[in-house]
């Protein structure tokens, strides 16, 4: 007995490193598409790794002796104007703005799965009702509305992941009804449902799995818009709270200074130029390999 | 033929409500199945023809209950759909099956041929996975595909091959029916002719009944006992296979067949040609939904619908037959 | 060889895809003579549209890889032209009709638009003069009210009656050569028939050569002269439409007639082809039908069988012919 | 409110409306500059990309459409201050002059802001032009269309563009709140008086009657810009017909 379950559980990991073979063969094709991962890959390890790899403390070390000091051994990316290290900020940034713009689209994912499949499976009134909450959020810019909520709520970082996710979760809920509509229809779940499959059985075993892949691609494209809402936000004194770097928090500070001190704007809008590059490229990848209608 | 029918249809209506407006007010109805009464016996291949538009696959989703009939009844084996109980319900879901159109949507292209075979056990019976995959592969070998293929993915196979998994599918809880909606249609000649020939050697084995749903004239002829033609959402002419085609009573019956190109280039046949188009289904004529087109339409024709009366077996809904 | 229009020497297409390049069409010959209707019949993926597109200079590099052979159409090798002689015959002496009339009409422009476009591409026309003459072309294919349907979109016509549409497009500049590709295949019965019998109408008024390329034998009986089977690649048998019918020489063509189901007569089991048509990068050696064939020998799958001809334009590529019509006279 | 009444604002006392009025014309003007120089730049780099796919036509023009969506737009906005106003001194760096005061001032203040802002939008439309142009390019009738003799010039400047524009509408019509949203950062950088600085800056002086009037503005343009949208539709796809409801 114990034998086969050790075979099955050889079996499924054996049919998982298939997948994954499978998946690399045709993705690693498009060269662009594997820089966009390396680089996506390389952002979020500096995040996780900031603080082991920051010489400094990014608010604490202040170097009095050198405020706005240009790029140099000590301090590879400068200082800015209380002497703090850009390079230190500009790492620990990451760890801010990646962490609010993944916890803000994995909620905004989660729930627009949940609106979209009741939605759209269920139809009728449910349909109707979520669909026009749906169209009232959406008949917002995102970035507006997200400075609203910013300015009811208050600034900190919790309510920025909040705020993002409440603009989010609406578009995501359209995005996973279209499929699930289209889904709902084709002939092998109408099989399904002439041999009696239970309605449980056909969302999360037919319709759910057929969702996931568009999901995937546009929650990459939102990580993206995340990572650029977040700055922006900031940038206006609306997001992460002074005196914690974020990459806005950075570009912000260095405005005073572009003449003087044009490092303190470059880097932190290079690190966030390169990020949104990187998430867009794997992006462009996954929608190639997942939806072939792209192609 | 004296058995008691496996299904029966009265008069059944399908109709689809046309919403216009801001206010999505429902302005009328597209009535794409407008009363269609016919028996399908145990053992019987039932023919349905007719042009794209008439109905015939409504028809076949309300049979199978993917869509809800707006008005008549269906009975299975003596009990009408719609008085029974969940659990009767469910016993139906098992004994009706069906074989889709295309064979590239029809199978779930995430999951592998042995997981689409399982399901109908899983959602019917207590079997274990490995009785399962048992049956599975036995399904697989009658319908002449190789049980190794159990791995794969749906890619992997060709249309012809598609469509023979689709029928295991179907054959998987041993149903008394099955409703085929353009099994072919959507395969080559030489393909064809196997999936047909694989139909009927199963009936032969295992005596299930069969609605065939095609357009293509031929090939409803060469498998089906009785054929029903349908034209607008009506039945417009019932018979045997052989009946309807050598004594075609109704002039629409009269016109497909006419139309069917010749078989050898010295048989060409001399043509009937239909005037105009198929008039549209939320706007059909009064009286006779043919007589718009029909080369012998009377007044009376414009006037009352034509009933569909029976004589010997060869039913006609024509007001110039009766 | 005054007769011949068209004149189609070892034409050889390859594509290019991701497990290197595949041989879709190999060295076809054959020729259309003016004024007739010859067939080209085969199932999905035999090559049959390919050589179409060819011929009309179609085919998108990439993923054509390589076209070879020779294409002679009015004293010219249309493969050593120029795109630009390219273009000038295209729609003017030569024209085509798609299968789908669904998706082969610019959705955004209305019918008559896009047939006073036929014309203007090849003629300095004014435009009501063309406005006139696509009206009288939609009335010419049997499109009543003319002048309406003229500033109509394609949306708002039936499928019937776009591809009488298409037909007046194809007829816009008098080709010699229409080539119509499946031109009934997405239509229903009744429609079949009624565009079946514009075409054989046309075609005695307007005197175009067409080659007819469908899968459906019925449609070869209903409109040609002379038929081409193509099986994987290659042209297996031509011969009249007749003969072909009466003294198939080609396993393939026998199996292709006897699977269709007989609307007269007694009903018989069908003949089915065993198996399915090989993927082109698994050709089989020899003959590419013995697979499936059951005359097939050693010989076959040992040695391409060399093109025969039987009798004057009965054309067949079989070690086994004899065999194949001996077993027909027994019948 | 809904009378047209959107009260007072609690720091200057004026009238919210007068204050929305006072501020309507930059930014209106800013975003239309944003989305002309988009549409200008966009269209033909996607036309390119898409007929000569996989070229190195293609590969340019895609990298520039992924540096457009990449770059945020408010650090477009100090490289181009640092590169153009401060290092080179051809544009002002900030400020704004009124298109009834002097044209020439008026376009010069708002060139760098304009692009600033529309290079993203750029860069957007050109991905959809690509991938909307390839698709059409790959329908039936597109081959209808060669094969009777009609020239690449007819086949992708007057068939597939018009039918590409569709989805091409409809990107610009979702992402030009992505345009009104980018305006709060530009104005500011810039320092023009637009309703995206009036947001700003009431909502770091807690005006709420000015956020709330600002945010329905906004709202009523984004509405009125779908409505733009649809006529559009009507324009580019005769399957689309209001009368019939």
């Amino acid at each position: 007995m114990e034998y086969v379950e050790i075979t099955k559980e050889a079996e499924k990991k054996g049919q998982f490193a298939e997948q994954m073979r499978a998946f690399w063969k045709v993705f690693s094709i498009r060269k662009t598409a594997v820089f966009g991962l390396a680089i996506v890959c390389f952002v979020i390890l500096i995040a996780i790794l900031a603080p082991l790899l920051a010489p400094f403390d990014p608010v604490e070390d202040v170097d009095y002796g050198n405020r706005i000091a240009n790029p140099s051994a000590t301090h590879l990316f400068g200082t800015d104007e209380f002497g703090r290290d850009i390079f230190s900020r500009v790492l620990m940034g990451a760890q801010v703005s990646i962490a609010i713009s993944v916890s803000a689209v994995t909620i905004s994912a989660a729930i627009g799965i949940v609106i979209g499949l009741i939605s759209g499976y269920y139809g009728r009134w449910v349909d109707n009702v979520l669909m026009r909450i749906v169209d009232g959020l959406m008949s917002f810019p995102p970035i507006l509305f997200a400075i609203a909520l910013m300015a009811a709520l208050g600034n900190n970082m919790g309510n920025i992941i909040v705020a993002l996710a409440v603009v989010y979760a609406p578009l995501f809920a359209r995005l996973v009804r279209g499929t699930v509509l289209s889904v709902k229809n084709k002939e092998y779940v109408e099989a399904i449902q002439v041999m009696g499959g239970s309605h449980i059985r056909i969302l999360f075993k037919h319709i759910l799995p057929n969702c996931l892949s568009p999901l995937l691609i546009q929650m990459t494209t939102y990580f993206a818009y995340a990572i650029l809402a977040e700055a922006s936000l900031s940038f206006i004194g609306l997001g992460v709270p002074q005196p914690e770097p974020s990459w806005g928090n950075i570009l912000y500070d260095g405005r005073q200074y572009m003449l003087e001190a044009p490092w303190i704007t470059v880097f932190p809008g290079v690190a966030i130029a390169v990020t949104v590059l990187g998430l867009n490229l794997l992006g462009d990848g996954l929608r190639d390999y997942l939806d072939p209608r792209m192609k | 033929m004296d058995k008691t029918p496996l299904l029966e249809l009265h008069d059944v209506k399908k109709y689809y409500p046309i919403k216009q407006g801001l206010l999505r007010r429902q302005t009328g109805n597209v009535k794409a199945v407008d009363g269609v009464s016919f028996q399908v016996y145990p053992g019987e291949t039932f023919g349905l023809v007719g042009e794209s538009g008439c109905g015939k696959s409504t028809l076949g989703r309300v049979i199978v209950q993917l869509l809800q009939a707006t008005a008549g009844e269906i009975q299975f084996g003596k009990k009408g759909i719609s008085t029974m109980s969940a659990k009767e319900k469910l016993a139906f879901k098992r004994e009706v099956q069906m074989i889709f159109q295309d064979p590239f949507s029809s199978l779930n292209p995430r999951q592998k041929i042995g997981d689409i075979l399982e399901e109908p056990y899983c959602i019917h019976t207590e079997l274990t996975k490995h009785e399962r995959r048992e049956k599975a592969s036995e399904l697989l070998q009658k319908v002449g595909l190789n049980p190794m293929h159990a791995e794969r993915y749906p890619h992997q196979f060709s249309g012809g091959q598609r469509q023979r998994i689709g029928i295991a599918r179907a054959l998987a809880l041993n149903p008394k029916l099955i409703v085929c909606d353009e099994p072919v249609s959507a395969l080559d000649v030489s393909i064809q002719s196997q999936i047909i020939n694989l139909l009927e050697e199963l009936q032969e084995e295992t005596g299930i009944s069969l609605l065939f749903i095609a357009h293509d004239l031929s090939v409803v002829k060469h498998i089906s006992h009785r054929i029903a033609v349908m034209y607008l959402g009506n039945i417009v002419e019932l018979a045997t296979a052989e009946e309807l085609f050598t004594n075609p009573q109704h002039p629409y019956t009269r016109t497909l067949l006419s139309s069917i190109p010749a078989e050898h280039p010295r048989k060409k046949r001399e043509r009937i040609t239909l005037a105009g188009e198929i008039p549209n289904p939320a706007n059909p004529p009064q009286g006779c939904k043919f007589h718009t087109r029909c080369p012998y339409a009377e007044e009376a024709c414009k006037k009352t619908v034509p009933p569909l009366i029976e004589s010997n077996g060869h039913a006609v809904a024509c007001h110039l037959i009766q | 060889m005054n007769s011949r229009l068209l004149d189609v020497k070892g034409l050889t297409v390859q594509f290019h895809t991701p497990d290197g390049p595949v041989e879709v069409v190999s060295s076809v010959d054959f020729h259309v003579n003016k004024g007739e209707t010859v067939g080209l019949v085969g199932e999905s993926g035999c090559g049959k549209s390919v050589s179409s597109m060819a011929i009309m200079g179609l085919i998108p590099s990439p993923p054509a890889k390589q076209i070879g052979g020779e294409i002679w159409f009015q004293e010219k090798n249309l493969l050593a032209e120029s795109p630009d002689y390219l273009r000038s015959i295209r729609g003017n002496s030569m024209s085509m009709i798609f299968q789908d009339p669904m998706s082969s009409l610019d959705p955004a422009f209305t019918v008559g638009s896009q047939i006073d476009e036929a014309m203007q591409f090849h003629q300095k026309i004014a435009a009501n003069e063309a406005k006139e003459r696509s009206i009288e072309l939609l009335r010419r294919v049997g499109i009543s009210n003319p002048e309406l349907r003229y500033h109509e979109y394609p949306h708002q016509l039936s499928g019937g009656m776009r591809q009488r549409v298409m037909i007046a497009m194809a007829l816009a500049c008098n080709p010699q050569l229409i080539i119509a590709d499946e031109p009934t295949t997405a239509l229903d019965v009744t429609v079949q028939a009624q565009i079946l019998d514009l075409l054989n109408d046309l075609r005695q008024t307007f005197g175009s050569a067409i080659i007819m390329i469908t899968h459906d034998m019925g449609v070869v009986a209903e409109t040609c002269d002379r038929v081409m089977v193509m099986y994987a690649g290659q042209i297996v048998e031509e011969a009249p439409t007749e003969v072909l019918f009466d003294q198939t020489a080609h396993p393939y063509t026998e199996g292709l007639l006897r699977s269709i189901p007989k609307i007269s007569g007694k009903k018989v089991k069908l003949y089915s082809i065993p198996g399915s048509v090989p993927l082109q990068r698994d050709m089989p050696k020899g003959c590419r039908f013995h697979p499936r064939c059951s005359y097939a020998t050693s010989l076959c799958q040992e040695k391409e069988p060399p093109i025969q001809e039987l009798a004057p334009g009965h054309r067949v590529k079989c070690w086994h012919s004899d065999q194949v019509i001996a077993k027909q006279g027994g019948v | 409110m809904l009378s047209g009444d959107l009260g007072h604002s609690l720091v200057s006392d004026k009238e919210v409306l007068t204050l929305l009025w006072e501020r309507l014309p930059a930014t209106m003007a800013l975003i239309m500059y944003a989305l002309l120089i988009s549409v200008v730049i966009a269209i033909p780099l996607g036309i390119i990309s898409a007929v000569r796919h996989n070229t190195r036509w293609d590969y340019g023009a895609m990298l520039i459409a992924l540096i457009g969506v990449s770059v945020p737009n408010f650090w477009a906005g100090l490289l181009l201050i640092m590169t153009f106003s401060l290092h080179l001194g051809w544009f002002p760096s900030t400020g704004y002059v009124d298109v009834t005061q002097n044209l020439w001032k008026h376009l010069e203040h708002l060139a760098l802001p304009a692009f600033a802002l529309g290079f993203l939008q750029a860069g957007i439309v050109t991905r959809m032009t690509r991938s909307s142009m390839l698709e059409v390019l790959k329908q039936d009738y597109i081959c209808t269309i060669r094969a009777k003799g009609g020239t690449e010039k007819v086949v992708i400047l007057k068939h597939a563009l018009k039918n590409s524009m569709i989805p091409i509408i409809t990107i610009i019509g979702i992402n030009f709140g992505l345009l009104l949203g980018g305006t709060v950062v530009v104005e500011t950088i810039f320092s023009i008086p637009g309703i995206g600085q009036l947001l700003v800056q009431s909502v770091f002086n807690r005006d709420y009657p000015v956020i709330q009037g600002v945010i329905l503005c906004v709202a009523v343009i984004y509405v009125l810009i779908s409505l733009v949208v649809d006529l559009l539709y009507a324009y580019f796809d005769p399957k689309i017909d209001y009368n019939e409801g």
